[in-house]
Order: C-alpha cells, then sequence, then structure tokens
C-alpha cells in the first residue's frame, strides 16, 4: 500500500497553503490587533493566597487615578451573570470569571479594572486594597479524596467531581487465569499548551441593535452559546466574530469566563472593553493548565507476552473549578487498549479538587496521558518477561485482518495496519543500527536509551465523553458544516463556521472544494462566517476538522456539482448518467461538442431562469451540515461507547544520550512513522506532527507548573516554565503510511493531535531504558535532569 | 514558596542584655533592614513598616510582629506577617539564646517563612540567597549596635 | 506587565548620570542594555522613580588593552565583547563564556557592565569578572574607586555598588604566559536558560607541564559567582594530572553554599560543581598543553 | 497624574515617525499601538520568547525589553519592512510559506526577523547555525523542523542570485 492512496488531483500532493502569505508579511489578524474606537482595557487584581476569605475590598484609591473607568467584584458580576458551564453534575461547585468572598488558587481573579490603557489599568489594580483571611487549603490530590479533608468547595460535601468504576469484559476472570501480573504508577505532571499568544477578547455593546460583538482568540465548541446563557442574553444577542487569527491553541483557548467578565463590562460600561492576558495572568489564572494525573496500572499477561487485562485507576487533579476538565478522563475511553488486543479493562477516572489553577482541555484531551501510562505498561511487561520491546508490542498488536474491531469498552477501530507502520518505521530509523549505537555508547560509559512508543489519535471529536460522564447530558450531535457560494463571476467560495488556530482550514476547504468541483484551489476563497451568519460547528477540537469540515465540504462541493449536472443535463438534453464533469465543464459522453462550460453553467444558474430546471433553485450555492460518522448514540448502562470514528496511529522511535556527569538528557535521533489516512496537505500534516512532537518533548523532560508547599505556582514565567527551544528540539524523521478511514470521504482520519499522543511515551520509554542498566526507572513526568540525577545516585524521586 | 532559614550567630554581649535588645521596638526599627516604623500594640505585638530595596527589587509592606512563647532570657518565638503590593510574607522562627563566656551570646535561629504573590510566582531562584542575605544584614546591624551602644 | 511610571533622562555625559543618580539617590536607577532590568520592571519588582540612560556614552564603550589588563567599558555591548579581536585574543575565557549568555537577540542590547551590576549569581560575566580577579572601576560624583570582583557580589542581586555609583569600566586582568588555556563549561536546563551550575577555569603552564598558576569559579552554587583561589593555590607548583583534579574538585564541593530552587536541590548543585570543576580543569589543561606544542 | 510624554522620533522600515510618548512604553507597544504596525507580536513581555524580535540599528533584539523612549533618533525594521516594497513575500519570507515554516503565524515575525540577520551576516548557516539563530524564539506550533527547512531553503535560494 503506498503512503497515499486514492487518484486526487491536490488532496495528498504538496502545495503551499493559503494562510502563510499574510502570515509571513505581518498581516496576520490577531485579537490583539483590533483597536475599536475608544476601547477601554482590562488589568485584574488577583489572589495571593491559595485559599482565603475575602473580608473587604476597597476600590476608591484605584477609582482616584485620571482615566480608570470601573472596578468590579465578584460581588457585582456573580449577581448579573449565571454560573459558567460545568461539564459534570456538579451544580454546587460554581464557577464564575471573579471570585465571590473566597479565593480557592493562588491567582484567580479578585477584581477587574478598566481604565483608558493597560498600563493605566495596572497602575490601578495595584491600588485596590483586599483584606483577605488566609484559610486551610489542600494541595495533594491523594489526600484531598481522604475523608475529613479541607473542602475547597464545601457545598459540594467532597472534593471528588466525578468517579466512577468501569468494568468492561472479564476483567476479574482475565487477572486470576494471566500467569504474570504487574502493578506500577506512572505521573504526568501538570503542564500545558501554552501558546505563544494569551488569551484576548475584544467586545462591543451596541444598545441600538441590543448586539454583542466578540472578537477572541478563540476555539471552544460551542462559545457563542455558553456566552450568551452566562450574560442573560439571547443567543441572537451575541455575535462573535470567527475570523480573527488564534496565535495557537492546541485546546487551551477557552476562554469563556474571560469573555464572560469583558462581555458583561462592555455592555455595561457601555464601552468596548478589550482585556489580553499578560503572561503573568495567563499562566497562573487564565485556566489553561493540563492533566495531572497519578496512574495506579495494573497488567495481566502470559508468559509468552499476550496481555489479557488491564486496571486502570487515574486520579486527575483538575484545580480548584470544573470546566471541561473533568471530561479529559473520559476521552481515553475511546482508545483504553491502545492499539492492542487486549479483552477486559477496568478503568476508575478520579476527579479531584485542589486549591490550584483549574484544568483546561490540552491537545489530545487526556489521551496523551494515557497512552504514556500504557506504554509504560507495555515496557514495564517486557523488561518483567526479558522480551523485546518490538516484539511484544507487534505480538499483542491488532492485525490489519481484524478490523473494524471492536474493544472493550465499545468503540469500534475503523481501520488500521499497525504493523506495516511500525515496520516502516524501523527500518527508516534502521533500528538495528539506533540499537548498536545505543550500545556502543553505553560500552563507552555513557548511559543510552532507546525508546519506543505505539499509540493511537482517536478523532473526528464526537465529545461521546460527555454524555458517557454526565447522564443529565444527552448531547449526541456533534456535527460540522459548510456552505460553497459560487458567484455570478464564476468564482467558489467557501464559507467555514469557526476560528482556526493554525491548522490552515482556509486551506483544507479550498482543497476539498477544488478537488471535488476540480477548480483551482488558489482561485478559491475561503472565508469564517460570523456566529449568526454561520452554519452549526464544533470547532476544531479532537482532531476532527479534516474529518468533519473537510466531510463537509465535500458535501457541499458535491451538491453544488449536482446542480451543475442537472442543469447540463436540462440545457444538453442528455440523461446525466451520460455527461461527463471534467474541470468544471459538463460535456455529453463521447460528444464533445454537446457541452457546457463552467462560465456558461454558472451564467444559467445565475442570469437564466428560464434555462433552469424545474425546480432548482437559482443562483449557485450549497450548504452540507455532517454528523460525525458512527455519532449518535448514548452509553450502555455499564459506560461502552462509541467514542470516535477515526484511528490514526503513530510509532515513535528515540534514541536519547544521558551525560552521566550531568544527567542531562539529549535527543540523538527521532523517527516517527505516521498513518492518519490520506492526508488532505502533508505539509500541514507533517507540520502539525513535528509540532506535536516537540510538544510532547517539553512535557517529557521540560514543563511543569509547579507549585509550592504554600500553593503558590513557582513557574509562573518563560523563566521557570520551560518550553523547548530549536537547541531542545532534534530533527525529526517523520515516516508516512495511508490507511484510508472507511468512514471518510477521501479516506482521511485526523492528525491535529498527532506526535503529541506518543511523545511523551517514547521519551520516558528513552529514559528508562538508559536507566535500566542502572537498575532505575522514573516514573513521573517530566523527567528533569534533578529527576535523573536523582536516579544516577541510586535514590527515588521526589 | 517555602524559606527555610536556620543558623547561629554569636554577639558580643550578655545573654540578658541580648534578650532585652531583641525585645527593644527602637532597636529592632535600627536592624531590621528595611523596616521604618516599629509601632508597639502591646501583648508583645507590633506593627511594622518596611521599605525593601533589594538590589532591583523595591517594594513597601506593612506587617505585624508578635512575640510568643518567651522564656526570658533564654528563648522566644517571633511571627512575621506582612503584606504588600508584589506578595505577601508570613513566617515565624524560634530564636536561643545561650551564654557563651562572658560578655557573649550564641544565638541561634531556626524559622521558615512562605512568600506569595507576584514575587514568589517569578523570583523563586533568587529567594533564598536574598533571604540569607537579609539575616545576614540584620546580625550585621545588631553587632554593630552593639559595639556602638557598649 | 507594563512597567510603573518613571522619569526618563537620557544622558551625554557620565558626570551628568553620576548627578542624577546623586540626587535621585535610590529612586534612580542606571538603564543599559535593560535585559535584566526591563523585565523586572514590566512585572513591577523594580520602579525606580527615575531611569538614566547611559546606552549612547561613548566613555563607556572602549575596549582596550591597558598594560597588564584588557578594559571594558560598562556599557560595551555582550556582541562587540564577543567579536572584539583584542577581547578574543587575549581574553579566551570571556568569549567562551559568551557563548553561554542568553541568545543572539539579548547579547545584542545587553552589556558587559549590565550583566556584572546585576549579579545573578548564575550569570556568566560576573564569574568571568571574579575568576580572573577583575577590578570593578565606580564612579560617582566624587570621583572614580575600585573594588575588586570578588567583593563586590554579596547575594543574588545584591552588590557593593551604592546607589549614586555607576560602574565605569572594568578591568580584566590578561595572564602573559605563553601557555594559557581557560575553559567554561555549564548545566543549565535550556540552552540560554540561567545557570544551575556554572565553572570556568583558566591555567597557566610552564614549559615542564607544571601549573604555575590557576584560577577557578563556581557560578550557580552560591549566592554569588563564586571565585575559589583555594583551588589555584591548590593546584600551583604540580602537575594537572587526573588525580590532582579530582581532589580539586572534591574541594570545590566543600567550599560552595548552594541552595535548592525549583529545578536543582543543593545537593544536586553540589555534584555538578564537582563534575563541572574536574571537566573545566581537565579541559583548561588541555588547552593550555596545546599551546606548548605549537 | 497625566503621564509627562517624552518627544521621539524613531525611523520605522525606513520612514520617520514623530510622536509624543510616555517614558514607560516599550518599544513593541508603540509599534503596535501608536504606530499601527501590529505584525511585530506581544508574547511573553520579559524578553524570552522572542515574539516581539525587531531588526535595531542591524542586529536583532527584543522589542519588548526597551523603551520607546530610549530609541529617538534609531532605526527599525519590523516584519512589516522585510517584505518587498509592493508588500509581497521577500526571499525568506516566500521560502517560509514554500517549506510551510509556520502554523498559527504568532511566532512567525519574530523567527523571520531572527533568520533574516542570521543570513545577512552568515548567506550559508550550517544546520547548527540556524537553529542557534532561532534559539532565543520559541514556537509552539512547528517542533521548529519546517522553519530549518525555510531557512535552508531561502539561503540556497538566494545563493542562487533570488532577489
Amino acid at each position: 500500500m503506498s503512503a497515499q492512496p486514492g487518484n486526487y488531483r491536490y488532496i495528498g500532493t504538496r502545495r503551499r497553503t493559503k494562510e502563510d502569505p499574510r502570515f509571513v508579511t505581518g498581516r496576520g489578524h490577531y485579537v490583539a490587533d483590533i483597536a475599536l474606537p475608544g476601547m477601554k482595557h482590562v488589568a485584574l487584581v488577583t489572589s495571593p493566597h491559595a485559599s482565603a476569605r475575602i473580608k473587604a475590598i476597597r476600590t476608591d484609591k484605584a477609582l482616584a487615578l485620571p482615566g480608570v473607568h470601573y472596578a468590579l467584584t465578584g460581588e457585582e458580576l456573580c449577581a448579573n451573570v449565571d454560573p459558567l458551564y460545568v461539564g459534570v453534575d456538579a451544580p454546587k461547585v460554581a464557577r464564575y470569571p471573579l471570585a465571590r468572598g473566597v479565593v480557592r488558587y493562588a491567582g484567580e481573579w479578585v477584581v477587574a479594572v478598566v481604565a483608558d490603557s493597560r498600563a493605566l489599568a495596572e497602575d490601578a489594580a495595584e491600588r485596590i486594597e483586599i483584606d483577605y483571611e488566609p484559610t486551610d487549603y489542600i494541595l495533594d490530590p491523594e489526600k484531598a479524596i481522604l475523608p475529613g479533608a479541607v473542602l475547597v468547595h464545601p457545598d459540594h460535601g467532597s472534593n471528588v467531581l466525578y468517579r466512577r468504576t468501569f468494568t468492561w469484559g472479564p476483567v476479574e476472570a482475565d487477572f486470576a487465569k494471566a500467569q504474570h501480573k504487574l502493578a506500577f504508577r506512572a505521573r504526568w505532571g501538570r503542564s500545558a499548551t501554552v501558546p505563544i499568544e494569551t488569551f484576548g477578547i475584544a467586545a462591543q455593546w451596541d444598545p441600538g441593535t441590543g448586539l454583542l460583538d466578540v472578537w477572541a482568540s478563540i476555539q471552544m465548541p460551542k462559545y457563542p452559546d455558553q456566552l450568551a446563557r452566562a450574560l442573560r442574553l439571547p443567543g441572537n444577542a451575541v455575535r462573535v466574530h470567527f475570523d480573527v487569527d488564534v496565535g495557537g491553541s492546541y485546546g487551551v483557548k477557552r476562554g469563556i469566563k474571560h469573555t464572560v467578565l469583558v462581555g458583561y463590562l462592555a455592555k455595561k460600561l457601555g464601552m468596548p472593553v478589550r482585556f489580553i492576558e499578560d503572561r503573568l495572568e495567563n499562566m497562573r489564572g487564565g485556566d489553561m493548565h493540563g492533566p495531572d494525573r497519578i496512574f495506579d496500572m495494573q497488567v495481566a499477561f502470559d508468559t509468552d507476552g499476550t496481555i489479557h487485562s488491564l486496571k486502570i485507576r487515574a486520579l486527575d487533579d483538575v484545580g480548584a473549578y470544573a470546566g471541561r476538565s473533568p471530561l479529559q478522563l473520559g476521552k481515553p475511553v475511546g482508545a483504553i487498549v491502545g492499539p492492542y488486543r487486549i479483552t477486559s479493562v477496568e478503568y476508575e477516572p478520579i476527579s479531584v479538587l485542589t486549591n490550584k489553577t483549574a484544568q483546561e482541555a490540552v491537545r489530545g484531551f487526556g489521551q496523551s496521558p494515557t497512552n504514556y501510562a500504557l506504554e509504560t505498561a507495555i515496557d514495564r511487561v517486557a523488561r518483567h518477561l526479558g522480551m523485546d520491546r518490538v516484539e511484544l508490542r507487534r505480538k499483542n498488536f491488532i492485525t490489519r485482518d481484524q478490523f473494524p474491531y471492536l474493544i472493550p469498552s465499545g468503540s469500534t477501530y475503523d481501520s488500521g495496519d499497525y504493523h506495516t507502520v511500525l515496520d516502516k518505521a524501523l527500518r527508516a530509523a534502521d533500528f538495528p543500527a539506533l540499537v548498536a549505537e545505543r550500545d556502543a555508547a553505553r560500552k563507552a560509559g555513557r548511559l543510552a536509551g532507546v525508546g519506543i512508543a505505539t499509540c493511537l489519535e482517536p478523532s473526528g471529536g464526537n465529545s461521546a465523553f460527555e454524555p458517557l460522564f454526565n447522564p443529565k447530558n444527552e448531547t449526541t450531535t456533534w456535527m460540522d458544516s459548510c456552505l460553497v457560494r459560487v458567484d455570478i463571476s464564476g468564482a467558489v467560495t467557501g464559507v467555514m463556521n469557526t476560528s482556526t488556530s493554525g491548522q490552515g482550514h482556509e486551506t483544507l476547504v479550498a482543497t476539498v472544494l477544488g478537488e471535488i468541483l476540480e477548480r483551482d484551489p488558489d482561485t478559491i476563497r475561503v472565508v469564517h462566517a460570523d456566529s449568526l451568519n454561520a452554519l452549526p460547528s464544533n470547532s476544531p477540537v479532537g482532531s476532527r476538522m479534516a474529518i468533519m469540515l473537510g466531510g463537509a465540504a465535500a458535501g457541499a462541493a458535491k451538491k453544488v456539482k449536482a446542480a451543475l449536472m442537472a442543469i447540463a443535463a436540462h440545457n444538453l438534453g442528455v440523461a446525466q448518467e451520460s455527461l461527463e464533469y471534467r474541470d468544471g465543464s459538463i460535456s455529453a459522453k463521447g460528444d464533445a461538442k454537446k457541452s457546457l462550460s463552467w462560465d456558461q453553467l454558472v451564467e444559467i444558474a445565475h442570469r437564466k431562469f428560464h434555462k433552469l430546471p424545474p425546480g432548482l433553485e437559482p443562483g449557485l450555492q450549497a450548504k452540507f451540515v455532517w454528523e460525525v460518522p458512527t455519532g449518535g448514540g448514548l452509553p450502555t448502562a455499564d459506560g461502552r461507547i462509541q467514542m470516535y470514528p477515526c484511528y490514526s496511529f503513530e510509532a515513535h522511535l528515540v534514541l536519547v544520550e544521558i551525560d552521566p556527569a550531568t544527567a542531562q538528557p539529549k535527543i540523538r535521533r527521532y523517527l516517527c512513522g505516521h498513518d492518519c489516512g490520506t492526508m488532505i496537505n502533508p505539509d500541514i500534516v507533517h507540520g502539525m506532527t513535528y509540532g506535536g512532537i516537540a510538544h510532547g518533548i517539553g512535557a517529557a523532560l521540560y514543563e511543569k507548573f509547579a507549585f509550592s508547599d504554600n500553593g503558590q505556582l513557582a513557574s509562573q514565567t518563560f523563566m521557570d516554565y520551560l518550553m523547548p527551544s530549536a537547541l531542545e528540539v532534534p530533527g525529526i524523521d517523520i515516516v508516512d503510511h495511508c490507511t484510508p478511514s472507511p468512514l471518510t470521504e477521501f479516506g482521511q482520519k485526523g492528525s491535529g493531535e498527532a506526535g503529541y499522543l506518543g511523545a511523551p511515551a517514547a521519551i520516558a520509554s528513552a529514559i528508562n531504558d538508559a536507566l535500566a542498566p542502572l537498575g532505575a526507572s522514573i516514573d513521573e513526568l517530566p523527567m528533569t535532569p534533578l529527576a535523573i540525577w536523582t536516579q544516577l545516585q541510586g535514590g527515588k524521586t521526589q | 514558596m517555602a524559606l527555610e532559614l536556620k543558623g547561629e550567630q554569636a554577639l558580643k554581649v550578655g545573654q540578658q542584655a541580648l534578650w532585652k535588645l531583641l525585645n527593644d521596638p527602637d532597636v529592632l526599627a535600627k536592624t531590621i533592614p528595611g523596616c521604618n516604623t516599629v509601632r508597639a500594640l502591646g501583648d508583645d505585638r507590633y506593627e511594622m513598616g518596611l521599605k525593601l530595596q533589594v538590589a532591583n527589587v523595591s517594594g513597601e509592606y506593612m506587617g505585624s510582629v508578635a512575640i510568643t512563647e518567651k522564656q526570658e532570657p533564654a528563648h522566644y518565638v517571633l511571627a512575621v506577617e506582612g503584606q504588600g503590593s508584589i506578595g505577601f510574607m508570613k513566617g515565624s522562627a524560634a530564636f536561643d539564646l545561650e551564654p557563651k563566656g562572658d560578655n557573649e551570646t550564641l544565638l541561634r535561629y531556626a524559622g521558615s517563612a512562605e512568600v506569595g504573590g507576584v514575587v514568589a510566582g517569578v523570583g523563586q531562584r533568587v529567594l533564598s540567597g536574598v533571604a540569607k542575605y537579609m539575616v545576614g544584614r540584620f546580625f550585621k546591624a545588631l553587632e554593630k549596635h552593639i559595639a556602638d551602644n557598649p | 506587565m507594563k512597567a510603573a511610571p518613571f522619569e526618563y533622562t537620557r544622558v551625554s555625559t557620565l558626570a551628568e548620570a553620576c548627578e542624577l543618580l546623586s540626587e535621585h539617590g535610590g529612586d534612580a536607577k542606571l538603564i543599559a542594555g535593560g535585559q535584566s532590568l526591563v523585565p523586572m520592571m514590566a512585572m513591577r519588582l523594580a520602579r525606580p522613580a527615575w531611569l538614566v540612560d547611559i546606552n549612547r556614552l561613548e566613555e563607556l564603550k572602549h575596549v582596550e588593552l591597558r598594560g597588564d589588563a584588557l578594559v571594558v567599558g560598562a556599557a560595551v555591548r555582550q556582541c562587540v565583547i564577543e567579536r572584539n579581536a583584542d577581547a578574543v585574543r587575549s581574553l579566551p575565557l570571556m568569549n567562551r563564556a559568551l557563548k553561554w549568555v542568553g541568545h543572539v537577540q539579548t547579547r545584542n542590547r545587553g552589556t558587559v557592565g549590565g550583566s556584572v551590576v546585576h549579579a545573578d549569581p548564575s550569570a556568566e560575566i560576573p564569574l568571568v569578572a571574579c575568576v580572573l580577579d577583575a577590578t570593578l572601576v565606580l564612579q560617582d560624583t566624587s570621583g572614580r574607586s575600585e573594588v575588586a570582583a570578588r567583593e563586590f557580589f554579596f547575594a543574588p542581586m545584591v552588590t557593593a555598588i551604592a546607589p549614586e555609583q555607576c560602574l565605569a569600566e572594568i578591568r580584566f586582568p590578561v595572564w602573559d604566559a605563553p601557555r594559557v588555556g581557560c575553559s567554561f563549561e555549564e548545566v543549565s536546563i535550556r540552552h540560554g536558560d540561567f545557570a544551575l551550575v556554572s565553572a570556568c577555569a583558566q591555567v597557566a603552564l610552564d614549559a615542564d607541564g607544571k601549573c604555575v598558576r590557576a584560577a577557578l569559579g563556581i557560578g550557580g552554587a552560591s549566592p554569588f559567582p563564586h571565585a575559589l583561589p583555594e583551588i589555584g593555590a591548590m593546584l600551583e607548583g604540580k602537575v594537572l594530572d587526573d588525580m590532582l583534579i579530582e581532589d580539586a574538585a572534591v574541594a570545590v564541593a566543600g567550599l560552595i553554599d548552594p541552595d535548592g530552587d525549583l529545578h536543582a536541590t543543593a545537593e544536586y548543585r553540589r555534584f555538578l560543581a564537582r563534575m563541572l570543576a574536574m571537566r573545566v580543569l581537565k579541559a583548561a589543561a588541555e588547552d593550555a598543553a596545546g599551546k606548548g606544542a605549537k | 497624574m497625566s503621564e509627562k510624554l517624552y518627544p521621539v522620533s524613531i525611523t520605522v522600515n525606513g520612514k520617520a515617525h514623530a510622536a509624543e510618548v510616555p517614558s514607560r512604553l516599550t518599544l513593541v507597544d508603540f509599534l503596535r499601538d501608536t504606530l499601527r504596525l501590529t505584525g511585530t507580536h506581544v508574547g511573553c513581555e520579559h524578553g524570552i520568547c522572542g515574539a516581539c524580535s525587531v531588526i535595531l540599528d542591524g542586529a536583532p533584539v527584543r522589542s519588548c525589553l526597551m523603551f520607546a523612549v530610549q530609541l529617538d533618533g534609531c532605526s527599525v525594521t519590523t516584519i512589516e519592512g522585510l517584505a518587498r516594497p509592493d508588500g509581497t513575500p521577500s526571499v525568506l519570507q516566500d521560502a517560509f510559506c514554500e517549506a510551510h515554516g509556520l502554523q498559527c503565524g504568532y511566532c512567525t515575525p519574530g523567527m523571520i526577523v531572527a533568520s533574516h540577520a542570521l543570513l545577512e551576516s552568515n548567506p550559508q548557516p550550517s544546520e547548527a547555525e540556524i537553529r542557534d539563530a532561532i534559539g532565543g524564539n520559541l514556537c509552539r506550533c512547528t517542533g521548529y523542523q519546517q522553519i530549518v527547512d525555510a531557512v535552508q531553503l531561502a539561503a540556497g535560494n538566494l545563493a542562487k542570485g533570488a532577489k
């Protein structure tokens, strides 16, 4: 099978993107570039305490400064807006943009100041006086679930936001009959994607029309709806502009609390108001921290390497409030056995509140931590049995002929060829040479390790974790849509209905429309509708846009094409079956003289009603709304559900060396075999995969939101929150493979989370392989030089 | 950020005299780095104004000091709390005064402090070095006071 | 993250700068490259009422060999000293240190003097100044005074400079010997970050390969850049064989006073200091020995 | 307490701009808010991420780490000034498009400024030299690979005489 099957003209070919030219010349249009006439600026006063009662707030000194317009407290805001939407059923864990009466983490927003400039707003913020009475706090998630623990939200009665034990298949029987069992703990440290652009929002209220216009750096499903509800406005009183370029998101640009705050201020003050988080606000109170998990893993397997069953307990420290975050324990249900034939699983997700910054969605929505735990389990089984890690994986992989493959938790994997992708990767990396290089380094007295990870990227974003984790939520519709318009000049415009944060959606839509309509994608324009003009969308989450927006664009283009065929058939007097569509022109098969050009067809559609077939609408446009393939069902009573439609696969191979004198790791070689079905634009897919790997390198080795013993976020700046630069990320090789998905138009699967879903596991595997000759291992990310050194000293981490 | 401070300092002054010095608001005002006011509130509690100018970091703090567990002239515990625009500080330290020959006293201290706010979030790397330095400056000032007021 | 308001004066002479400092005392602050000061101002940790800009003072931009020293004006940019032929030839240790200083963009703006007076205990330039026993020349309205680099640094960002003083120049002693070698190494989590620990050494060998002079220092593992003349004394007059170097490295670990932070414990820093001391001494000795072979 | 304003004249992309600014206005805020040249981006405001890189008197610097008032009489080139006079991409900018050396575009102006300065001083850089030159610019999208590819492509095109 080739890297790219299918006979496509534009799809899968290397083509420049539509977006790049504006960005390379500095003509991107980000939220911070928006300057509305008379716009005011917000700065925040945040809590210095992890937990405290607010006894008094005095704003008079701040308001006395010239150019300062308002100081908003939680008392006022909370009385006038509704709580933000919470993903699980926990009504007593109310979350508002500003604290009311109580602060629950250091960095929580307490007062918002509005002034003529951001600098003045900061001057004023310094003059706000707040009396706090510090109260007890809880930081350790394991202690937080014990009886008698300090409660982050006393009204909720517990620090547990969500907890359930799922049993899928004969877990106890499998464990009883297995020849071996092992148990271990693996910990995923709190990190996030930390885009270089912080979250920003500008809002303007027009009392004449009763319309709130919003420009935001947003990647968030149902954002306009959530915003309108919290502000107690009808949905059609909010207009979100999706044509704002978003400077990176990868899940975290949710910003509901920011928007409710700024929307309220804009409406209340009757002035355009803008809030662009500064980096400190972003790091401590932007509520964009990612999963922070302790996995307690048990594996049951036989001497020949057959893995039968898993018990997974995942304790996730979500911080002080619930947003979408508890649901990040839900997505992994859809790929809970990874690429392996494991017949039964017990899964106990526990979502725990602590006095820390709240968690939000991060690239992969909880899948990458789970993959890290799964792959660590595979490596441990191999080590336990003295078996080759590659062989063990090959032995347990689902085979090509077993698809579609139903896993114990109720999801069916669409397609895959894991053996071939791994083999291609091993060949491309010259795996024996890689191992020889490792061994030579070891012989020379250095520490070196080879890492392997073979992981899945569930894609297509159907958000079925919502009904799974919240029985009151019966949402089963996760559509996306596209409108295609051929104007009177014959030019094609695609309308998409959400914002973009670097994924190249304009290129995606243009390529798909061009492919089906056989028009040059470079001539096709793609625009982002605002929320009042938009068709329904669920935004680019869950690696869904190639599948969902791509599918919607294809569907709309096909409708346009069908209209053209109908016009041609009517005017040429030839049955549609006897017509041939080529490059937008339509002619009778075998009779080139009977032909209508694109321009002629368009002209008929727009101007010549008398030539239109009866019943066809004049003009030439079509919309298509597509539901997630396989979407639509509610979970079974035991929590089985089809989570995502398509499953991409990645096989990572890494060579890492550790300097024994300094404990510094260095990645010597990185290769990733990748199968996301048909690639619409290979450069975009490769770019996201490289970026995902770099992000994974950060999570594995460098990045951590570390809290001190008194609940202070100690890594608030880029001096302490360490994202890898070009000097830490090595050159990366990607080997493509294509197993098309049977569920999508072109066989495409998702790739927006590619690389990140396997890189942390692969690097952890390599580090632990390097430490193995010493009998040491690390089961916590990030694997910092300090953690490695501690192992080299024969100690335990922590 | 939690800071741990521990150490000992020999001072050329008798135990009883040192006890007096350490409980004298005027002496504390002169010896605590950056301290510009100390006002007794009674019950061994004081209100203190601090203007810190350590290196490039400057900030004004208002705080309170309380002395507890007094065992004159050998032991007491000092609790300090302060709040300013760049954060807060809260800590306590136990002091033990041990006579050491004639007219010399060994002062042992062991304490910890919590720091919060901007300083804690951005300055974790240097806080403990700066704190040690401040303790050193306090002792230098105390030694000077002792030398100047025999 | 916007600085608190301040008054600004760009001075045209050093004397003018000193007058302003004298007038405003601790409320005024000099700005040269600003690479350390401006972030602190943005976070409002530093809030000078008056900013005195010395960026354009040509009298602080000299780099010249004077006697047995390379004299570097305080406002010489790091990228300038990095490429200056005299500096590269006579002060190779500085050149090696600069490879570890920040990134291209910060070295283009940051100054040698700015790094010294900012006094980060992990910073490379202050460490070089201490190891080479440089002399800092300070100026105020009453004239110039000198202070040894080794007595200048007290604690993180705390130095002997008075609020009314300006660092005018730094005199780095040049070792006038045929076989001088040096090395600078550091461990930071990412390149360009603050060093967890850094180490540098300079040694001079005689014709027989015996060490006639040695200097070593450790950064990031004490509250100030830590020159360790004790180690020099231990090495001088001896052949720098592996055993001696290992002994010296063990001695280094006993002399420093590291603190722990988010990224490294005191114990790890002590270990790194020992390892890096060993590395730089070996590398410096090899560097020096190589010069004899020519 | 209205803020004191300081007159400055700064040449940006070859054009002199006179303005009155508060002393605390950083260069990046001056470019973005006063001149409305929004191609230069704010990422961290503490000198780490490199998104605000501009060329000052020929050398790349971080524009968040200097105040506009300091630059009276200086000459600054921003991303907008690197394009051809008609606004179309330069050889380097074109190479970023060809190699898709970007995704969200936010770090991109800083990356291009750093790479431009590199190629000015070192027209045929090695991969290591490219990585060193952009080592002070953080990117969260690309993993740097296609950025390195783009700079190498540009160097090759420039060597072949592309203008």
